[in-house]
């Protein structure tokens, strides 16, 4: 034995798996929610697998009619979204696709806008600014290009992809599929301001302007989490119709500030039962069931009555707040990640095991047979996969499986009993032997 | 020493035994036993790491070799539109018969290759012709080169089952000098002209050119050109116009620009969704239906318009030529409801397939199981008040002079034409039945009086390896050789390759028959009965003349132009759309449509006679201003509102009565002088024989340093004169090209043209 | 040795997966990857095995001499600790341990303070307040008690576990093992910065004061990360020995300011080479090579110049960009456990097929022959595992077995094209078909 129990509990094995901080609790009673419970879904792996087929959700070129690449990247896949697809937005037929690129197999979203007039390079002088931006809560820029392979004359913004996010209007207002829209509290505006001013702060810095604060063109990417969407749209449809700018960097920065107060009012107003709709700003604002500290906050920026910088120290204690939550859901990941550092390992053995099996060049020189080198690892797989009870009947047990598999990958010097399809003659062999026959088929597959 | 003793109950066999030199290995008991709560299932999450990796001292089994290099972001395997084709369903599995040496050994790796956008056609594309080295005498080596290159790219007879190159989609490249550097005469080795690509609804190419080569149609519409027609939109004439231009401009070139800017224009074309920009389409069947429905548009269209320009109730000309009468007779098995109506088709859709027959299934099967049809509709019956089935009987009851047939089927069923092998018939037999629906038949029956059909020819899908589809004409000449019109591309091939159907990348789109009477082509049908009177008079959009300014002295008859009759012209242009890059944020830039301009003004003087240099025409185009994207006023004079009729105080005519002057000028034999005329003909859209053109730009040519020379620098050098000094102006251009032309006269009289040209 | 470890193999990391030369890293193009790159990084994967490894370290308790539990905590194991075990922490005889409860099968840490003299429960007042504090960077305190277990009359304190975490002074000063300890620089300053500022709120809201900024009590639990620890024992010693307390609540949180200042320099100061140490803060504060800002908050930290507001306002830039940093280190770790999913997914995926393939019991009944149902099944083991190059060369690649396994277990639509061995013929199917067929033959061996 290679472990020595002593202790009268059994410490080791219940601890394999990593387990979450204890302090961080979760599916809390709702007056126990914390401000983690802001980040860190329910049901974390269900959440993850979901984006996951998202990701591979695929669609035959003869269906959607689209091309089969554009430039370098291909596997197009329109990303169906209410709000997106089809709609007039900024003022162009727009469309919005999942892409793989050719050249680094990642994935990435694409915007196109349909006959949009780009006549020279220089409508594009703006993007190198976007493409250099890295903040975690705009989604980033690639490349922008126009194209004839949509059979037009297309503009096409390339950007990271974030598969299963919706845009706030479908967050919070509209039902998906199953999924109810996400009530919106005050702790989630609180963290929406600090998320949209870092985005804007980031933004600015780098010499350029938000401009547009569309809850449509805001995604939500996992939980509680935002990102600016569709940026950079407006700097080159601007340089493209010609028009010489209207206002200076400066102008369009305040009114950034303006904009996102716009927004947070109007999510806000969802707080309240009774009409505010067609009250003006001012007279709305005293109405919102939020706290006067935010109410606060939204006649500032509404009213231009503030800068970024005092807008940051006005919310610093909220601010803090919010890494608190951010750092109990990064623990969270790792912790729930330390349940599944096995998983590679594993892969990677059956991948090993299943290329040399039943290999039609294999299975031709022979050494499968009975009487062949490989005969063992035939006899081993029967033994991990194929048992049967005292019937007859399969007995499918995963344990099993893996306990087997992980005592051939060290290579231990156990040894088993391997029987003979026709149950005439039996093999007494070590896991190490059967894992130097394995390797010795991987080389040579190899050679 | 051990001691082994063997037991055995067979007596007769001594039992198989090995030496062991040592002892014998027996299996270990696994001891350490895994708690249940550690228990790994497969219908739940539980962590794989529940069960312990024991101690381990060298690499684990499952490390890969770290040096293996893996490829992602690889495009997924297209499975060939050739497999597809042959595929059949059975039991819910898609099933075909698979070629190893057409499509490589079984589970072959497939390597990462770089998508890039494909900058050259899969045909060797000759050089453009401002990479020439050698503009004049082509060299043997060249020679050689460009012959080898046409047989390639006129290859026609498939090789391993590949779309052969004259069948592929063929594309416009475009250098920095536009759509006139690119050598659109090695796409064609006929008198027959091409249709350009890069219009809009490019995609109706193809079904113009089954017109063009259907001589009753073509007579009817060319023949309509004599008359003077006084409304706009007149579908009928611009077709006249562009059949008339396919036939003069004898193997060059043509763009269906007019055509195709009236198309755009109609509303119902809108509402029809015809509009295409690009006809290249991955959806086989709504690029087969689109055309159909194009065709049937057309043929509509032509009708209505012989009525509105012939003054009459009934088509006489289009129904005599295409016209079906189809009756339908609703009937209800449920009461006694019964309605029937007739109406006229100009085309027929086979979408019926027929009865399965053992072999020698052809086009006429089909023909016949449509022409009389039974389909099952729901409706309200008023006569019973509820909602039942009826049954819908369309029959046909005589087939006209041309025969035009839709083929409607769907991939699957168009997969079964495939395999008969004589589908299209080049020729049958039918007579009217007392039964009331023609009788077809493949053979002739002595004395039975039958009508002989003759294939015309027809439009054919062609789908390529990556699953795009086009439309490509193929149609019998006079001679009886077969013409395959690939949009630009022009080749004659054999009846064999064109009747071939069974290829996977081709499919029929509409078939055209015509009974053989032996109407030929009547390329001149028009001559003797033209109505010119639009040179002598004026004819403004909207009517009035009201205080325009009139910058020209109209025709008369005593001037009435003749052949060789000099005058001399100029065109000005808008902008309606700018050049078209492909514009990447990492700084490449790549050309693929030159601007589009429209024309604005075109002005035409007197080239000789007593008023010599007076200006006779001077037409400015009436034109949607909202879609001009640049006036570029600097150089065409033209200004915001100039061709608005409100607003304008020219001279606004519409573009077909702009046209229809042109084209009476160059069908009555005037010779045009110009400058740089070549532009201007391609945008006003008309074919000039060369022998009709002096083109001052041509003739004041400098071979040696390959320069064409401006009109402002030789009026300069030439009468040391100033001009163009404002805006320009087509009728002071006009004369410039008109007075440097008769100079050019003079000095070629006077020998001194080459000593003139070097100065 | 003091104790055995019952766990008596240490992880061999560097046969674990194995590190591809980095020589290699340098010639792959952007689309190529090796083994390494296609699953969790080596070092997060380590790290987290080393964690894991270091909670399932345990001795047995004869070895140890430990009690075999401690009211419900069990399995003690004393976490070694240079600055913690036996040195006088606090004025008293001091260990640490790891324990297991009995309750709620997590680990917690124990504190335990030898012969302190608790008289009666109000010296437990404020551990009400401790345990309902709830910061990501303040360990949690759960509960307090005074017990007779290790034949003494000990105070222990029981905290929540972080594996493999060290304290400030040993991260930053000591080599630990083959670990380097890690160079202090600017932005690692405002970090620590932040997180001490967060800590210092939340436990000032709570009514308490955090008393002690001592490098030892203060722990690195992830990379960057800090958490205060030992809280409350300062509280419950004060109490114990009856000194009527000093200083209001005040004036302490007013000092915590200040600890907090004075730490901070001292880490400071090892940015500078020369001697400062024997300088006044005030003097030394100049001298530090860290940016304007930062000298500037730390003259104001130690000359008790600044209330906590104040402190988060001058602060807010380098919240929000703290902010950033965590949510980028969320995402991280998010797509890290993304990927393992899908692995752990992958792997009952493979079970599944091996357990289906080549059943002996199967292969009698003729649904694996040509015209079986199963036959798909087989032609797509080896359109996955089997790929040859053009001249018949066995190919192994991953990313295709991946691929290919990902979209099965998703059951995409989209349709791949498998032809048989003889190379006459071929099925056209979908993932999504093949999946079925999976699930409907496993399904079958279960019934």
């Amino acid at each position: 034995p290679f472990f020595q129990q002593t202790n009268p509990f059994p410490i080791n094995y219940h601890l394999y798996a990593g387990q979450p901080p204890p302090h961080i609790h979760h599916h809390l009673k709702p007056h126990e929610k914390t401000v983690s419970d802001l980040f860190i879904p329910n049901n974390l792996r269900e959440e993850i697998q979901r984006k996951n087929e998202e990701s591979l959700r695929s669609i035959s070129v003869a269906q959607s009619g689209l091309p089969i690449h554009v430039n370098q990247y291909h596997s197009l896949c329109p990303i169906d979204q209410k709000f997106e697809t089809s709609a007039k937005s900024f003022g162009y037929v727009s469309s919005v696709y999942k892409a793989m690129s050719n050249l680094d197999g990642k994935l990435y979203t694409m915007r196109r806008l349909e006959n949009v007039p780009i006549t020279s390079e220089a409508c594009f002088r703006s993007v190198s600014k976007w493409k250099s931006l890295n903040c975690a809560n705009v989604v980033k820029l690639y490349e922008v290009m126009t194209t004839r392979a949509f059979d037009d004359n297309s503009l096409v913004l390339v950007y990271d992809y974030y598969p299963m996010s919706l845009n706030l209007l479908e967050a919070h207002f509209f039902k998906i599929g199953e999924k109810d829209p996400e009530l919106i509290t005050e702790p989630l505006l609180w963290s929406y301001l600090i998320q949209l001013t870092n985005a804007l702060s980031e933004v600015h810095k780098a010499g350029l302007a938000v401009r547009i604060f569309d809850p449509t063109k805001i995604i939500v990417t996992n939980k509680g989490r935002i990102r600016l969407s569709a940026c950079g749209v407006y700097d080159i449809l601007e340089a493209a119709t010609k028009e010489s700018p209207k206002d200076t960097l400066e102008d369009l920065q305040k009114g950034d500030l303006q904009g996102m107060g716009m927004l947070l009012l109007d999510l806000a107003k969802s707080l309240v039962f009774s009409k505010v709709q067609n009250l003006g700003v001012t007279e709305t604002i005293p109405k919102l069931t939020v706290s006067d500290k935010f109410k606060d906050v939204l006649r500032k920026l509404t009213t231009q009555d503030i800068s970024v910088a005092q807008l940051q120290q006005i919310i610093a204690p909220e601010i803090l707040l919010f890494t608190n939550g951010l750092q109990d859901s990064a623990d969270y990941m790792e912790a729930c990640l330390s349940r599944e550092v096995e998983n590679a390992r594993l892969v990677r053995l059956f991948a090993k095991l299943d290329s040399i099996c039943d290999r039609p060049e294999f299975i031709k020189d022979g050494s499968w047979s009975e009487t062949g080198e490989r005969y063992p690892i035939k006899l081993f797989r029967d033994y991990v996969f194929h048992q049967v009870d005292e019937t007859g009947k399969p007995v499918l047990d995963l344990t099993h499986v893996v306990n087997c598999l992980n005592k051939l990958d060290a290579g231990v010097k156990e040894t088993i009993l391997l029987v003979s399809p026709d149950e005439m003659s039996c093999l007494i062999v070590s896991y190490e032997t059967l894992r130097d026959l394995v390797e010795k088929s991987f080389r040579q597959l190899r050679s | 020493m051990q001691t082994l003793h063997l037991w055995s109950d067979q007596m007769m066999r001594p039992p198989n035994f090995a030496v062991l030199s040592q002892e014998p290995l027996r299996p270990t008991l696994d001891v350490e036993t895994i708690p249940p709560e550690n228990h790994l299932s497969f219908d739940t999450d539980a962590p794989y790491n529940l069960i312990k990796l024991p101690r381990y001292e060298s690499m684990l089994l499952s490390a890969w070799p770290s040096d293996l290099k893996f490829e992602v972001g690889k495009l997924p395997p297209q499975i060939d539109p050739e497999i597809l084709r042959d595929s059949k369903t059975i039991d819910g599995f898609t099933m075909a018969p698979y070629n190893k040496d057409k499509f490589g050994p079984r589970n072959l790796h497939v390597k990462q290759r770089p998508l890039k956008t494909k900058k050259h056609a899969d045909t060797k594309f000759p050089k453009f012709l401002s990479e020439r080295e050698d503009d004049y005498e082509e060299n043997e080596e060249s020679v050689r080169l460009k012959q080898e290159m046409m047989s390639n790219a006129f290859e026609y007879v498939p090789k391993d089952g590949e779309v052969p190159n004259a069948f592929k989609k063929t594309d416009i490249l475009y250098s920095k000098f536009g759509v006139d550097d690119f050598d659109f005469t090695f796409y064609n080795n006929t008198q027959y002209a091409g249709l350009e690509t890069h219009v809009d609804n490019a995609y109706t190419n193809a079904m113009i050119q089954l017109y063009r080569f259907t001589p009753p149609i073509f007579n009817f519409v060319v023949r309509t050109l004599a008359e003077d027609v006084r409304y706009d939109d007149c579908v009928l004439a611009e077709l006249g116009y562009l059949l008339d231009m396919l036939v003069k401009a004898n193997g060059r070139n043509v763009v269906a620009a007019n055509f195709q800017k009236l198309f755009s224009s109609l509303p119902q074309a809108r509402e029809l969704g015809l509009l295409n920009p690009d006809g290249k389409t991955r959806n086989d069947r709504g690029q087969r239906k689109l055309a159909h429905l194009f065709s049937k548009f057309l043929a509509e269209c032509l009708a209505k318009d012989e009525l509105a320009l012939y003054h009459q109730e009934t088509s006489v000309h289009v129904d005599g030529i295409c016209g079906i009468p189809a009756h339908t007779l609703l009937r209800s098995p449920y009461c006694s409801f019964e309605h029937k109506s007739s109406t006229t088709v100009y085309s027929l859709d086979l979408n019926v397939v027929p009865s399965p027959a053992v072999s020698g299934v052809t086009i006429l099967n089909y023909l016949e199981a449509s022409m009389n049809k039974t389909l099952q509709h729901n409706i309200f019956c008023q006569q019973c008040d509820r909602v039942h089935a009826i049954e819908a009987v369309l029959s046909i009851e005589q087939l006209p002079n041309v025969l035009m047939l839709n083929v409607d089927l769907t991939n699957e069923q168009m997969n079964e034409v495939r395999g008969f092998d004589d589908w299209l018939v080049p020729e049958f037999y039918s007579a009217p039945s007392h039964t009331g629906r023609p009788v077809v038949r493949p053979n002739a029956i002595a004395g039975s009086g039958l009508a002989k059909y003759e294939l015309v020819g027809f439009v054919a899908q062609i789908t390529s390896r990556d699953s795009t589809n086009h439309l490509v004409t193929l149609v019998k000449l006079p001679s009886g050789e077969w013409l395959l019109l690939n949009d630009f591309l022009v080749t004659k091939i054999s009846t064999e390759e064109a009747l071939n159907l069974t290829y996977w990348w081709k499919r029929p789109v509409t078939v055209v028959y015509r009974q053989q009477d032996g109407t030929g082509f009547d390329y001149d049908g028009w001559k003797s009965v033209i109505d010119d009177s639009i040179l002598y008079r004026d004819h403004f959009a909207q009517g009035t003349r009201e205080g325009k300014k009139i910058e020209y002295e109209l025709l008369t008859r005593a001037e009435a132009p003749k052949p060789g009759t000099l005058v001399a012209i100029d065109a000005e242009f808008v902008q309606m759309a700018p050049e078209e890059y492909n514009f990447r944020s990492n700084g490449s830039k790549v050309l693929v449509r030159p601007k589009r301009v429209s024309l604005a003004r075109v002005s035409i003087i007197r080239g000789e006679g007593p008023k010599e240099g007076v200006c006779f025409i001077d037409d400015y185009i009436l034109t949607d201003e909202s879609k001009i994207d640049d006036y570029i006023t600097s150089f065409s004079g033209i200004e915001p509102g100039d061709l608005t009729p409100d607003k304008s105080d020219k001279t606004l005519v519409t573009l077909q009565t702009a046209y229809r002057k042109i084209w009476l000028l160059l069908n009555l034999g005037c010779v045009f002088v110009g400058h740089s005329l070549g532009g201007d003909f391609r945008t006003i859209n008309i074919q000039v024989p060369p022998q009709q053109v002096r083109d001052t730009a041509e003739l004041f040519y400098l071979k040696r340093e390959k320069r064409k020379l401006g009109l402002k620098f030789l009026i300069y050098q030439v009468f040391n004169d100033r001009v163009q000094t404002g805006n320009h102006d087509s009728i002071e251009d006009a004369y410039s090209a008109l007075r440097l032309y008769r100079k050019w006269l003079e000095l070629k009289a006077a020998g001194e043209l080459d000593d003139a040209l070097q100065r």
